[in-house]
């Protein structure tokens, strides 16, 4: 009959009574933001990049101080090395050790941080400020969104490990590591890409 | 009260109460959540719109002031966009896509009610401005530095905070949406079997998704400018006011689709059940739809042609912009294919929807006039312009969403809109728009600009303004009649009962009663085909036409065990149980969101306001998803 | 099981080498002065992209994981890309 | 039934009355400030341009339209119908049939449209009146470099630009707050006035400008400002005077000499004690008094991308008698306007003077200043005396 064409096989997802697999669902929506914070970054990338020599007579990128942030960047680097020994410590159900490199990832980042809030403090007090210059508002405004979303990932991996001291994580295979991961790691490459376009190629 | 009770009971099953509403994580009361918001908000846009053609009715008018008129129209704009059109978008998406695609709800039922209550929280944020010394009056676009100017007062920090937040509420129910649409479809049910209103919404989603972050990095920077002293659009200190203009467009414009592709999604479902026939060319509307979104990111700046750009970028974008004239007749090519040959039923949702494709025409036509260039640096900027996104949003998207409500109606309270009320409403929108907004084009053209509250006299504009006044009247009647319509169906109970399948459709919300139980489908249906429960219920002859089949609902079809709809006879099927956190964490983020507006003292409600809401979240995680009914 | 297998603790540890590495090549880059110019432009984001790159697939897990994620992320980085291009382009090459 | 079915046939007049009106707009361009009625080549080709593209799109909307009505009126559904239509899904063949059509109909549009918009784009070549333009909150500031008095000092007026017919025009523009746009209808297209930025407009203007008459007087062509710029931005106009290439060098003439200082004692003595102790503040004018010619009041420099600009902080008041509008050109230059104006600005024009900052050159529209009625009546006298 024509007006009943069959084809039989389904859909990855959806199976049974409305148990899904909330793994594919959760990841799916995390990587949509994650996509989506690329837009985010590229907006605040770009107005960097049309200010970078708006320095209203001012302090530009001479100010950077390359060796510094390469040693904080190497440090951020790392935390998605542990961060990523974590969620492989969960994935094959090594709790404790997910929970020391747990740890570590969240140390590391409070140390870029610490970099950050140190770099921030010492260009202000040489004169470059969020109000010095458009160069100025579009440096501190990348940096310090970046540096927002280390907070948060910093938090996130706080709360992890005190929900892990009472197990409560095990369940879901360590898929809320897993997710926060994946923010980690974004917050880490965006990092690097400023890395690169803020400082390494403002250099004279 | 009596009413009250009665309409949550026929609306939407589940708590009742306000308390019910307020913690629902039902997909369909979250829809009609925003339908209800929408339809008020309209009101309130409407009544603006009024005010402004009331001054304008003739040559220097006095009915508002200069300073009052730039609020009016400014609050009119973002109150349209943001908080009707976008908006009953959503309330349609949240309600029929899950169970368009054969799913019990969407993937995140909690943040899809924060979405809601962000949405409604900030929209009564904004408007609070009215009554704190003036709202918004930098243009819907807050072209800086004029934006960054008004910094004694307030305004426009309503704004940029406003919209921020309505952002954050889009970002959340798009990658919902997306997440449903990718894991949650039935079985069988492949992506070319879903609804055009499936993949609309799909193609909306993605649109707001990646651009509402553009606008979102230009808000903060206003913001910063207007607050804490930034130099992002300070051309005294060398930076460039055009950096906000590609921020803005570049959400700007995919935001245009935004507001139309549902409606076309709507139309596309509208126009073959009244014809009888399957769309036609199924799979290039689809992809047209697609198109559309993909080109709809490279031609932002057709909104510039005359801001200083080089000659250069304007031809490319003027090109961009005319390509996407090609995927849009393609689909008005179908639609009307899909008509032809059929048997046409002029119900209410048809003769909207064949005034959408007519009126979207005409101002999709005087889209391509603007991005030829010369002629956009005579068009930019005045009532032409005016004329042709009317025509686009009114006669298009207003007209399609209508043309949703009256199809949909049925579905959602089981009982039918009066179909002579509905033509009468049709018919005086039709003319009511044409009057308003047709004399808009000879304005334009004869030299009147927008965004401007008062004119001379002997410039040759009286006579056309008066028209547009009369028929911004018009429009009102209209739908007034419509509202009435609506009280009386539904909370008159005199519509007629419409059973499951008023309208012999084709799609599976079809194919449960009106309005649907908690859980959607009994059983999660099994698809075979594009237009299923059509598939179900006919078989096609030798010369492919048409015949129904013995048994309706027979087959392999959900199967109907329920007796009283009551959730208790299906105890294994969980639904997400009522959550209160997702209110109160948009609850905390807009008090956060009050306080930047009154910075510096506002930084006390912007500390409560992140207790309130980190609260919420931390709440909102460790709160178990289901229980059992 | 929704994904491929993961890679070892051992290939993380190997990545995380190779990146120490590039970010050494990239500090290095600015202080040879043959580099100079266009070629120090296209070695440092060469480089920055292949960080970018390793950390993505490998630490992301997007070289194992389903294609929708991995498409879902690219629409947005190469929606991003050429987008925020041609707005600095308007600015200053036309 | 029969009564469903004629309605379904009358969407088509109400859409086609709508087109009506489109066309009419097309045909029925009329008044002072039309795009319709160009009086010089940039807006003419950029009209001819408009008109092929209406032609275009006209036609493709008749034949949607066509095709809408024939299946609304050959396939409704008839009184006690059943026929069950056939199931089409599609057809590959007509897909391409209407993708390629308004792609090459498109094609047709574009060429034309890239060779104008080159050439509209281009400077002027061989010789022509330069003008700068800066746009204020709310008024317009025309200087003509090129046109000095004897110190050196260019023309400067305000409002009221006056160009000789025939001769290629170009304009160059900044503004010192935020945007505005120039724009003449019947002279060529607008472009945006943006702080911070230099743009640049070409014009020219035809022997003889529109016969009708609006009221306006000969040669009048009205503009306004396009891009919305806060308060008074309706009422920031201007006007164009196209004058005979004679008549224009004794406007510049005339324009180019200094104002006289009153003499003696009377209420235009008084007025100009007043203007030179609060006016001057923002206003600036050149006097020829006993001691030779005198500068009074002081304006701005703004840098942009490299050029520097002298601006104003208020409409040069040297030959303000001369004008025929002030305030934006938005009211008549007669006696009774300029005293109300003086009375209170604000109460002709809606400003913000209350966030004049004067030390910082931020200026957001004329004050009230207090005047005494015999301040206002011996003002009245002394600018309306500055012909
Ligand atoms: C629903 C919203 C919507 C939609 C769908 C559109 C659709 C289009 N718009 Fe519109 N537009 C707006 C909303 C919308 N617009 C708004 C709100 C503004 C003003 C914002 C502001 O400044 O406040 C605006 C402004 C605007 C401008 C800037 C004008 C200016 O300020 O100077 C331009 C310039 O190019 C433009 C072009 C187009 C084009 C080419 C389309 C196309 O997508 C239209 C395509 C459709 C058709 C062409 C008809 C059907 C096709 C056929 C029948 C095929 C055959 C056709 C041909 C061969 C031509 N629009
Ligand atoms: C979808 C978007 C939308 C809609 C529907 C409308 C609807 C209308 N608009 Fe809209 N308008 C915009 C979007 C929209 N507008 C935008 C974006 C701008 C630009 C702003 C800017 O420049 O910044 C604008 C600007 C704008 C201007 C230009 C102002 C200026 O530049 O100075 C004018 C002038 O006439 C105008 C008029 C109207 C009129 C008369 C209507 C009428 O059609 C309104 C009719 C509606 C009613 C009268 C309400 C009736 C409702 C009820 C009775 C309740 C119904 C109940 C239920 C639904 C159940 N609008
Ligand atoms: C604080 C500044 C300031 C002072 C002081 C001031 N004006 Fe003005 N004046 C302005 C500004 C700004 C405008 C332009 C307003 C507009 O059209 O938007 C203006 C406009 C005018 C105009 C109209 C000019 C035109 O061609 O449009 C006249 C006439 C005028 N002023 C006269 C005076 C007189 C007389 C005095 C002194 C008694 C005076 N002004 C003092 C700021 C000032
Ligand atoms: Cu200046 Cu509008
Ligand atoms: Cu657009």
């Amino acid at each position: 009959m024509a007006g009943a064409p069959l084809a039989e096989h389904a859909p990855a997802a959806g199976h049974d009574e409305g148990h899904h697999d909330v793994r594919p669902v959760r990841k799916t929506a995390m990587w949509v933001f994650l996509g989506s914070e690329c837009v985010f970054f590229g907006a605040m990338i770009s107005t960097f990049l049309l200010y970078r020599s708006n320095t209203n007579g001012g302090i530009g990128s001479e100010i950077f101080d390359i060796p510094f942030t390469s040693a904080s960047s190497f440090v951020l680097l790392m935390s998605s090395l542990t961060m990523v020994l974590a969620h492989g410590a969960y994935y094959g159900g090594d709790l404790r050790q997910a929970r020391v490199w747990l740890a570590a990832t969240a140390l590391l980042g409070t140390t870029f941080l610490a970099g950050q809030i140190f770099e921030f403090s010492e260009f202000i007090h040489q004169g470059l400020t969020l109000t010095s210059s458009p160069f100025g508002s579009a440096f501190y405004m990348l940096t310090g969104f970046h540096g927002a979303h280390v907070a948060v990932g910093v938090l996130l991996l706080g709360s992890m490990f005190l929900l892990s001291l009472g197990g409560r994580l095990y369940d879901d295979r360590g898929l809320n590591v897993e997710l926060v991961g994946l923010y980690w790691h974004f917050v880490d490459i965006v990092w690097i890409v400023i890395f690169t376009v803020v400082y390494l190629l403002q250099q004279p | 009260m009596a009413l009250m009770a009665d309409t949550q009971r026929t609306l939407s099953p589940g708590p009742r109460g306000v308390w019910g509403w307020l913690t629902t994580v039902d997909h369909k009361r979250i829809g009609l959540l925003y339908a209800v918001t929408a339809a008020l908000f309209f009101f309130i846009g409407g009544v603006e719109a009024l005010l402004v053609r009331m001054q304008l009715f003739q040559p220097n008018g006095e009915v508002l002031s200069s300073d009052a008129y730039n609020q009016l129209f400014t609050m009119h704009g973002l109150t349209m966009v943001f908080l009707v059109i976008m908006p009953i978008a959503a309330a349609f998406t949240n309600y029929f896509l899950p169970i368009l695609v054969g799913a019990r709800d969407v993937a995140f039922p909690r943040l899809n009610a924060f979405s809601y209550w962000l949405f409604l929280f900030s929209g009564l944020l904004v408007y609070s401005s009215f009554l704190v010394g003036g709202a918004p009056d930098g243009a819907w676009v807050g072209y800086a530095p004029l934006s960054t100017q008004l910094e004694e007062v307030v305004r426009m920090d309503f704004w940029t905070v406003g919209l921020q937040l309505l952002g954050v509420a889009s970002i959340a129910s798009s990658a919902n949406f997306i997440a449903t649409v990718f894991t949650m479809r039935a079985p069988g049910m492949t992506m070319l079997r879903m609804p055009v209103f499936v993949w609309m919404a799909l193609v909306v989603a993605f649109l707001l998704i990646f651009s509402l972050p553009a606008v979102g990095i230009g808000l903060f920077q206003l913001f910063i400018d207007r607050n804490f002293g930034g130099l992002f659009y300070a051309a005294e200190a060398g930076a460039d006011p055009l950096l906000w203009q590609h921020l803005f467009w570049v959400f700007g414009h995919p935001e245009v689709y935004v507001l139309i592709l549902p409606a076309m999604g709507i139309v596309s479902e509208v126009l073959p059940v009244f014809s009888r026939k399957p769309l036609f060319g199924y799979p290039f509307i689809v992809f047209s739809g697609a198109a559309i979104g993909f080109i709809g990111f490279g031609v932002w700046s057709h909104h510039m042609f005359t801001s200083g750009m080089g000659p250069i970028a304007e031809a490319g974008f003027g090109v961009a912009t005319m390509i996407i004239a090609v995927p849009t007749g393609v689909k008005i090519f179908n639609w009307i294919g899909t008509t032809w040959g059929g048997r046409i039923r002029f119900s209410t949702p048809m003769l909207f929807s064949l005034g959408f494709i007519a009126m979207f025409v005409i101002g999709g036509l005087s889209g391509v006039t603007h991005s030829v260039i010369p002629a956009d640096t005579q068009q930019h900027d005045t009532y032409y312009v005016v004329a042709h996104f009317h025509y686009v949003l009114f006669g298009g998207a207003v007209f399609g969403y209508v043309a949703g409500v009256y199809y949909w109606f049925p579905k959602w309270t089981g009982r039918l809109l009066d179909e002579s009320l509905g033509k009468l409403h049709f018919w005086l929108a039709l003319i009511g728009f044409n009057l308003t907004f047709g004399p808009m084009h000879i304005l334009g053209l004869n030299g009147q600009p927008r965004r401007t509250y008062r004119y001379g006299e002997n410039l040759g504009w009286d006579f056309w303004n008066q028209i547009a006044t009369i028929g911004a009247f018009i429009i009102l009647v209209s739908f007034l009649v419509f509202a009435w319509n609506i009280i009386s169906s539904h909370f008159l109970r005199r519509g007629r009962p419409a059973g499951r399948d008023p309208w012999d459709g084709r799609t599976l919300e079809w194919t449960i009663e009106s309005p649907p139980p908690v859980h959607n489908f009994d059983e999660v249906p099994q698809v075979h085909a594009l237009d299923e429960f059509w598939h179900r219920k006919y078989a096609e002859d030798d010369e492919g036409r048409a015949v129904r089949m013995p048994d309706v609902t027979g087959g392999a079809v959900t199967v109907e065990t329920d007796s009283g709809g009551d959730g208790d006879a299906h105890g294994d099927i969980h639904m997400p149980s009522p959550s209160y956190y997702p209110a109160l964490a948009s609850a905390g983020l807009v008090t956060m969101g009050a306080g930047f507006v009154y910075l510096p003292w506002g930084w006390l409600a912007v500390g409560v306001g992140a207790v309130i809401s980190m609260w919420a979240f931390f709440g909102w995680s460790l709160e178990p998803i289901t229980r059992e009914h | 099981m929704a994904e491929r297998a993961h890679p070892t603790p051992g290939m993380y540890w190997l990545i995380a080498a190779v990146l120490a590495v590039i970010t050494a090549a990239e500090i290095a880059v600015p202080q040879i002065s043959a580099f100079d110019g266009a070629p120090r432009v296209l070695l440092l984001i060469g480089l920055g992209a292949l960080k970018f790159g390793a950390v993505v697939a490998f630490f992301m897990h997007l070289r194992f994981d389903k294609p929708l994620y991995r498409n879902l992320f690219l629409v947005g980085l190469f929606g991003a890309i050429p987008i925020f291009t041609v707005v600095l382009l308007t600015f200053t090459a036309f | 039934m029969r009564r469903r079915v004629r309605r379904g046939r009358c969407v088509y007049p109400a859409c086609a009355l709508a087109l009506l009106g489109v066309i009419l707009a097309g045909c029925s361009g009329s008044g002072p400030q039309s795009s319709l009625e160009p009086a010089g080549p940039s807006a003419r080709d950029i009209d001819g341009l408009w008109r092929l593209v209406l032609v275009l799109a006209t036609i493709v909307f008749v034949i949607v339209a066509a095709g809408m009505v024939v299946a609304m009126v050959r396939f409704r559904e008839r009184p006690g119908d059943t026929r069950e239509p056939k199931q089409l899904h599609g057809n590959t063949a007509l897909e391409i049939t209407w993708t390629i059509i308004p792609a090459v109909l498109l094609a047709i549009i574009a060429v034309p449209t890239l060779q104008q918009h080159f050439e509209l784009r281009d400077e002027p070549d061989g010789p022509r009146l330069d003008v700068t333009v800066i746009g204020h909150q709310w008024w317009w500031e025309f200087t003509y470099p090129g046109l000095t008095d004897a110190e050196g000092a260019p023309l400067t007026t305000a409002n009221e630009l006056h160009l000789p017919a025939g001769q290629p025009v170009y304009l160059t523009m900044t503004s010192v707050d935020v945007i505005h746009s120039f724009w003449v209808p019947p002279l060529n297209g607008k472009r945006d006035v943006v702080p911070g930025r230099v743009t640049n407009l070409k014009l020219e203007a035809d022997a003889s400008v529109p016969s009708e008459d609006f009221g306006f007087g000969p040669g009048v062509i009205l503009g306004q400002c396009a891009e919305f710029c806060g308060l008074a931005h309706a009422d920031m106009r201007l006007r164009v005077f196209v004058h005979s290439p004679a008549d224009f060098d004794a406007w510049v003439e005339r324009q180019l000499a200094p104002a006289a200082e009153p003499t003696g004692t009377g209420p235009i003595a008084t007025g100009y004690q007043t203007f030179e102790l609060v006016c001057t503040a923002c206003h600036q004018a050149r006097v020829a008094g006993s001691g030779g010619v005198e500068r009074l009041g002081q304006g701005v420099t703004v840098d942009v991308d490299g050029e520097s600009f002298d601006a104003a902080l208020a409409p040069d008041l040297t030959h303000f008698g001369s004008r025929t509008t002030f305030g934006g050109a938005s009211f008549d230059a007669t006696r009774d306007h300029l005293a109300r104006w003086l009375a209170n600005p604000s109460d002709l024009k809606p400003m913000a003077p209350e966030r004049n900052d004067i030390a910082a050159g931020r200026i957001l529209g004329m004050p009230n200043l207090g005047l005494t009625t015999d301040e206002i009546d011996g003002l009245v006298e002394l600018l309306e005396s500055w012909q």
